[in-house]
Order: C-alpha cells, then structure tokens, then sequence
C-alpha cells in the first residue's frame, strides 16, 4: 500500500502513545495522530481537548477543539479554568501535543509572530494552550511538516519554551517535566539528544534520504549513529487513518449549510 | 436582578462606549448576535477581551471598535489566521489597538480570580515564554512555604459580559450545557451581565442539580435570540456552520468585501435574521 | 488504574501508619464504612485532615488514631459538640493530638490549590480573626498589581483521600451527585484514592456532559459498600439517619460506652452491615 | 395570641431580612428566621447554604447545613470550593447571618474555645464558615439568647470579626464591608452606635424590662434615647414559624429511623 508523507507522519506520531497516556491535544496539534492511536494499538487511551473535554472518543476528527462531537462522546467536560487548574497544571496530562509554526533545534515553540513582535510580518494566533501544555505535561510530542522556513536556527518569539538553549536548561528555570522528547515530521522521527537536547534524527521515512531531511531544515541537522528506517505504516494504521479521514469529510460536508 | 427584554435595549443599556467587554464562549456558544448588535449599534473605543477571538473579534476589530485587545488565541478555528486581525496588528486598518497578550492559562485564571473577587491569580505559568518580555502585566509572586516563583496576572473584570446560553428561566435564571468555557467565570467576575438565550422555558425544577447555572441576581439582562450562536454551535440545539467558517476566510481576505459582507450581513438585519441561519442546521426544535 | 475490590484489601493497601489521610464529605456522603474498615486495621498516628470531623473523626479520635487533627468545624451536626474531640482536646484522652486549625474557606482554597498542583492557596480571609496567632501555617502574600495583603496556606497534599460516591461504572470512573462537597478537590489533590460506592453500574454513556465525575485514572481503589454513608445520606439513595446522630451524643459521652459501641458496632462487624443500617431509610432500591 | 421569647427572637431577626436579599446561612445560624422571611414578607430572598446550595427553599427546617431537601429545593449546588471563592469571597452576598458561643459588644465572636486555646475548658466546634462570612457578606445579623456567659465583656478567642475594637476598626483592617448591623436576642434588638459600632438596644420586645437585657448581658449596656417596643408577632408570622417548626419535627421524626 502506498502512502504520502504526511500519513507516514501522523501514523509515526500515533506509534509513539500507548495505552495508558493521557493525551492533551492542543490547538494545531494531530488530532489525527491521537484519535489513529486510540483506534489501532492504544484503545484505552484518554483524549483530553483543552475546552474541557476529558476520555473523548470522537468517531470523526474536530474541527476545531471545541467541536459538540468531542464533548458529546466524552467521560465529563469541565469548565475552562478546571481544566488549565486542575488538569494540565495538577499534573494529570503525561502527554501534550503540540504543532508549531516555527521550530528550533532544542524544540522550543513560536507560534506568536514572524518578525518582531511590536510590528510582526506576520501575526500568527498565539500561545493558546501551549505555554502550559508545554511546561506541565510529563513530556511533549511535536509535529510538523519539515520547511526551511519552519525550522530554523532562531525563531523570532519563544511562545512556549521547550529545551531553550539546551543541556540543563528546563531544569535551571525550575521545570521538573521531560520537555519535547520526540518531533516526527513528514520525513523522519527525531530524539532530543540525551545531554544537549538537540533534535537528533533516529530513523528517515521510507525514501527519505538524509539530503532531503537537510534541505528542508534551518539548522544542521544531527544524525543519530545508528539511524534506521521508520517502519512503513501497516495496512490496519493505513486504513484507520484513511477511513477516519473519509468519515471526517463525509460528516463535515454533510455538516456545512448549503 | 435581571429583565428579559430585547436584545437592542439590552445592548444600548449595558455595553457603553469605552467599556471592556467580554464576549466568552468556548468555540461553542459564542454570542454572536449580541456582537452584530453591539457593531450595529457603533459602539467605539471598547477593550474587547476575550480568549479566543475568532470571527466575533475579527468583524469588531474590522469595524474599528476596538481600542485594546486582551486575548491568547486568535485564530479562525480549523480554518487559520485571523485576516481582520492581522490587518489592524500589521498594517494599523482600520486602527491600532493596544494588544495584551496571554496564555489560556493566565485567561482562564484571571476570568476565575475575577469571579472569586480576588486582585490577582497566581498560576504556574509562563516558564521560558517570551510572553513575559512583552507583556507587562504578567508579573510574579513567591510561594511564602516553599519560595517557589509562581506567575501572576491582574483579575479580569469585565465592564460587561456577554454570553450566549441555550435556556433562560422566566425568573431570568440562565443555563449553560456541553463546553461550559469560561462563561460562569466571565458573568461572575463582570460588572453588569448580558446573556442571549435558544429559548425562556417556565422553570428550571427538573433540571439535575450539579449543572451549570446561572442564578437570576447575577444576570442584568437575559434577551432571547434563537440562533443567536451562529455560525458557532449550540449543544442540543443546532451544529456549527462550518461554511460559514470557510466563507469568513474569503470575505475577510480583503478589506471591501469584509465591509460589503458587514453591510449585508450585519447592519442591514436584526438579531432575527440568526433564527433563519441555524434552521437547517437544527438538531431540535 | 481503579482496581475495583474489597474494602478490606483496598484499606490494607492504600493506607498506611502514618500517612495523611482525607475522608471527604461535607454533611452529605460520609465515608463512615472506609472509616471503619480502617478503625478494625488498626491505623495509628494519622494526620487526619477534614473540614468537618463530625462523628466520623469522633470515633477515630477515641480510638487514638491521631497524631494530628487539620480542621475547620469540629461538632456533631444538628446536634451539638463532639465528645470524643473534647475530650482529647481538654483532657487528652486517649492522647493529645497536634491540632492545625482552619477556616473552611481556607481549608476549601487549601483543597483547590492541591488539586490544581499549586504549593499554596491565596484567599482574602482570616481578617481580624485569631486563628492567625494560632497557627502558623497562614501566612500573607501581597498581591504585586493592588498592594493588597491576602492570607495564604499551604495545599493540602493527603497521602489519601477516602470518599463515598452513589455510582461507579466497570472501568473505575466515579460518579458524585448532589452537595459534592470537596471531594472532586480532595481526591484530585491526594496520592492515592479510595471510594466507596453504592453501586457499580455498566457505563457512564447516559449521564449530562456537566456532571462531577472522576476518570478511572485518578481513583486507585474503588469498593462497592451500599450504605457506606450511614448515619449520613446517599442522595438518591437514601436518607441520614437523624436518630443515630442523636445517640452518638449519648454514646459518645463516656469512654466506657464509647468503647463498648465501637467494639459491638465496629471492631466486631464488618463492611457489609452497612447494608442493613441504611434498609430502613433507603429512597431507591 | 402568646409567644415566647424564641420565637419573638426569630421572627424580629426574620423581619430584617429583605425580598432582594441574598442571605447566607452559617452553621448554627437561625435557618429558622431566615426561611420565616421566605415564607412571610420575602418571598424572593435567595438562602444559600456553606454546603454548596444557592436558593434553596426547604419545605421543612434542615437539621444541618448539608441536608439533602436544601440540594433538592435548591436552584443549583455547587462545590464547597466554589461556594467559598466565587459567591462569598467574590462579594454576591448581601446578608450572612451568624450565631455565636460568646459574643461582645462590638459583634466579635466566639466559637472557638472557652479558656486559653492550648488548654480550654470547652473545646467549641470551631470556625466553620463563620471568619470569612463575617468580612465578605455585605452585612452580618447575628442571633443568640442572651446570657452573661454568653455576652461578656472580653471573649477568649475572636473566631470571626466584628468590630473589633469599636469605631473605624475594620476600615483599618481593609475591610470594605458593614459587619455586624444587628444583633436579636430573645429579650431585644440591637444596632451598632454609628460611631463607636458598640451593640446598643434599640427596642425591648413585650414584656421586656432595661433591667431584665442588664442582667443577662456580661457588658453594661447602652440603651438608645428613641427606646421603642419590638412589634409583638404578627398572626401570620407565629403561625408561620410554628408550621415549619411542626412540620420539621414530623419529618425528622419520620425519618429517624426506629
């Protein structure tokens, strides 16, 4: 079966959530990738959507984090504040997703502005969730497509702070959880080196080169000794994330007026 | 104590220019007819807060009403950038309002310290974000038993708070179902409270008694406007409009058609034209 | 993980000499079979935090299992002192427990903070009140916007919280209705989790959105004690029993008749006598 | 028709209760004038219970703050977190109506201990709800029968606020609500002077001499110039009280098991 590079790296991403994560999916983050864990190899999984919605199942991907879909198949949904108080900084999430707009090597987040932040070239939406997703979940799992606008050597704002300028830098400012300890993008997954923190390739997509992971990052890119290959998604993590994006658009066409 | 009365009185007599208005509503309820009636009516010079200000900040910032925005995620939800937004930050059209920016963190906690009455929120929060750096009410305090830094932000307290609900109580007691948000937060913490309603039902007797419910005495006006949620959603009432989400992305990408769109859309129809925009959307009633 | 088991095994497991332990219920939910299933284990030197310690610290009091008392009211409801309490307190029998005494504002924030896995709480309390110079665990923070002084205290952490809850589903989620008390913020504050239940039913898929439901992953231990509230109710299940309340004034009165009830009611029965207690005041089932 | 000095007690504490007031019950506060309010003059007035429950309307009096008929009757129950934070702290409150162990005359309360603290000679429940409801209410009644044991000269522990030491004590503190504006015995009302915010007796209830309020108050008492007459119980008001009183004693005769 063949396969694109983004479904490669929304299945990649879905490999690395077991069964007993409880997931915080941020804005922009892979829905997909939580929802393709939670119908092949991590049933019992808990979604939780920042709009409160805590043990959501939903049979098609939201549009949005608030979408009815979500609360409707959820366990409970709590208020706002009772999520950001109680959940994500009680300690209860180990998993927080996130995307990011602009990305640096020891994966911290913009996705505040490009260019300064008084007059941004730019204005991108902002932190949302993420700052606190990113300091209070056990770790973070980042996903996007690789660009050299994307990734680059300095991002112009620090939305949420990931392993800043590497080493014992998280610990320094007081954190005591994990940071970013995985990016999959749509040509390979990475690892924070264990000292430096840096994103480090550990394994190329099926057909990707190391030339090609390079040409499409802002930084020089760090190549683990012992690179491998990610295993190609299977027919089962295929056809899960094609049916669930199939139902997604059958129902939100159905869904939109007219 | 609150009046049920028409969503034109309700607005000309609460939301006043200047004021710092909260339209909340959490991707689901979001009170828009309240909003179109505010820009109908030409208010100005308002701080408009609110978390996530999607098309219902972007058409009010388009119109210029804005002087400040307090808010910490403007997107089109599903759909991306906020056009109107980005037009007022980078280009300064059809103004330049001041911004203060947050996280969801701080917002969601601020709205609930207002409500608590308290000066401040204390929160963990805001650790390595460049948040801080531009945002000078994002301050500290010091844990007084373990010295640990916690992040703090003022208390919001709203002049007004705006907010959509699916029912009223003929007392003017209000319910709110699904993904409650912040609004019990954002009506407690405000001065004077405006809520659009699906519909007035007699009582609330048989309702189970942990819901989330808005008592009559903290409510100033409660205006029935069905519908009065679109293009967002109102949990057992009608689903979202996601075309119109996708149509906002193309009206909004220039700056005459956003007016022309304003014009046919907004100041040329009541809060009755809502009723008609949700009808084939309905999942009751 | 819930592991659904005995109440036996789950008081063995989860609590330990020594350890903290919060049994929550405000008038409403009492976890008296937990408490006495950790009475016939013989607990010792527990710091006993609750903001009522009705008759369910009473008798743990008496039966000198407290190193330490954490409080905000302290009286048998509707009927008047506690006896037991006093008389450790005046007389320090059975011995002379370390008191940390509250408001329930205080002792509420001190709740909330654990949950929200803050160190502290920050309320606007204790004014003018001597329970200031009496315990130094609260202390001020100034607020950095206002200049405004507020009393803190720390989060209340227990290495266990123990409630009583109408209905748990198979997979261990938790259901709480009615006067909810603290028990969402106790159990979201503690280590380990124990809760008693009237019932275990199949799933949770008919309940409102907005209910105060725990997830299975927050509760260590849930254990299926119909009547585990007596003498105090089970909303929707059955009623307090007012005439017990009323005799433990009269049992409680005296060491030798308290050590006589506890032995006849407590030390020589066990969970499933709760069952019959509540047969006469039930409202379901 | 005759009354006793109980039930002129309550219903003089119920008559200072307004339609629009949002009334907080404390622990061993008059639940009893409080819902003879409701169900005479006031009809509107919001009670809410420390329990959680706003706009309760019980058909019989509760045996404690938590009672099942307040939830049921109530418009909505909340947590007791959410009780203390958003409607007593955030200000929602316009009446808290307190009892006392020992009161002086400038309403500051005892419910702590009798004796010093470490050592006392009765151990009294405690603060509950009382430290907060006395700064946050808008105003606070107070009710209690007098006795010289009860109404002294110095109190051994101020659980909760009043006046402190008279006059502008509270403004000095930052308290920017009332405290104390009425005290009802069974033998009189009392209002705090304006100015020195001492306890004095505005009106003796029938039958009550200056000597008989004297002689069982541990304070000398000031007596207004204006001294008036409490207006004896109405028709409506004793029957009222003595319904729900019956009322109350069937039901929890009913439910107290054999």
């Amino acid at each position: 079966m063949d396969f694109t590079p983004d479904e490669m790296m929304t299945i990649a991403a879905a490999r690395a959530l077991s069964n007993d994560d409880v997931c915080f999916v941020g804005i922009g983050a892979p829905s997909a990738a939580c929802n393709v864990a939670r119908l092949t190899h991590a049933p019992g999984i808990t979604l939780i959507y920042e709009s409160g919605t805590l043990g959501t199942a939903p049979e098609v991907l939201p549009l949005s984090i608030g979408d009815g879909e979500l609360c409707e198949t959820a366990l409970t949904t709590v208020s706002v504040p009772e999520m950001f108080r109680y959940w994500l900084q009680g300690g209860r999430i180990s998993v927080g997703f996130l995307g990011a707009a602009q990305l640096d090597r020891f994966g911290n987040i913009n996705t505040t502005v490009i260019g300064p932040y008084t007059h941004p070239k730019v204005r991108l939406p902002g932190g949302g969730g993420a700052p606190e997703i990113a300091s209070s979940c056990g770790e973070i799992f980042i996903t996007m497509r690789q660009s050299v606008r994307g990734m680059v050597e300095t991002i112009d704002f620090v939305t949420s702070f990931g392993h800043g300028t590497g080493g014992e830098a998280r610990r320094k400012l007081g954190l005591t959880t994990k940071g970013p300890t995985l990016l999959v993008t749509d040509l390979a997954v990475w690892r924070p080196d264990p000292d430096s923190k840096e994103f480090t390739v550990r394994s190329l997509h099926p057909g990707v080169s190391r030339a090609m992971v390079q040409d499409s990052c802002g930084w020089r890119v760090r190549f683990a000794g012992d690179l491998e290959e990610t295993p190609p998604p299977s027919h089962l993590e295929l056809q899960t994330l094609r049916d669930l994006y199939a139902r997604t658009k059958a129902a939100h066409r159905a869904q939109g007026a007219a | 104590m609150t009046c049920i009365m028409s969503l034109g009185d309700a607005v000309a007599e609460l939301i006043a220019d200047g004021n710092a208005v909260a339209f909340e509503g959490f991707t689901h309820l979001i009170p828009m007819a309240a909003a179109h009636e505010t820009i109908r009516q030409g208010r100005r010079d308002l701080t408009l807060i609110r978390m996530t200000p999607d098309i219902i900040y972007d058409q009010m910032i388009g119109m210029g009403m804005a002087r400040k925005l307090v808010f910490s995620f403007a997107g089109n939800p599903g759909v991306g950038l906020l056009r109107r937004l980005r037009d007022t930050v980078e280009n300064g059209w059809p103004n330049r309002p001041e911004i203060e920016e947050h996280s969801h963190a701080a917002m969601a906690n601020a709205y609930e310290a207002g409500a608590a009455g308290l000066p401040c929120a204390i929160f963990r929060g805001y650790l390595g974000s460049d948040l801080r750096k531009v945002n000078p009410s994002i301050r500290t305090v010091t844990c007084p038993f373990t010295g640990e830094i916690l992040a703090a932000v003022p208390a919001i307290r709203p002049d007004v708070a705006v907010i959509h609900a699916q029912k009223a109580s003929r007392r003017g007691d209000v319910l709110v179902e699904g993904i409650v948000g912040v609004q019990k937060e954002a009506v407690l913490a405000a001065k004077r409270v405006l809520v659009t309603v699906e519909e007035v039902v007699d009582d609330f007797d048989d309702l189970h008694p942990n819901l989330c419910v808005l008592p009559h005495w903290t409510i100033s006006a409660v205006c029935p406007v069905p519908g009065g949620a679109h293009p967002s959603y109102a949990h057992g009432h009608y689903r979202r409009d996601n075309a119109a989400y996708l149509e906002w992305d193309k009206v909004s990408a220039d700056r005459d058609s956003f007016l022309g769109w304003m014009k046919a859309n907004v100041l040329d129809v009541g809060p009755e034209a809502f009723a008609e925009r949700v009808r084939p959307l309905r999942t009751k009633g």
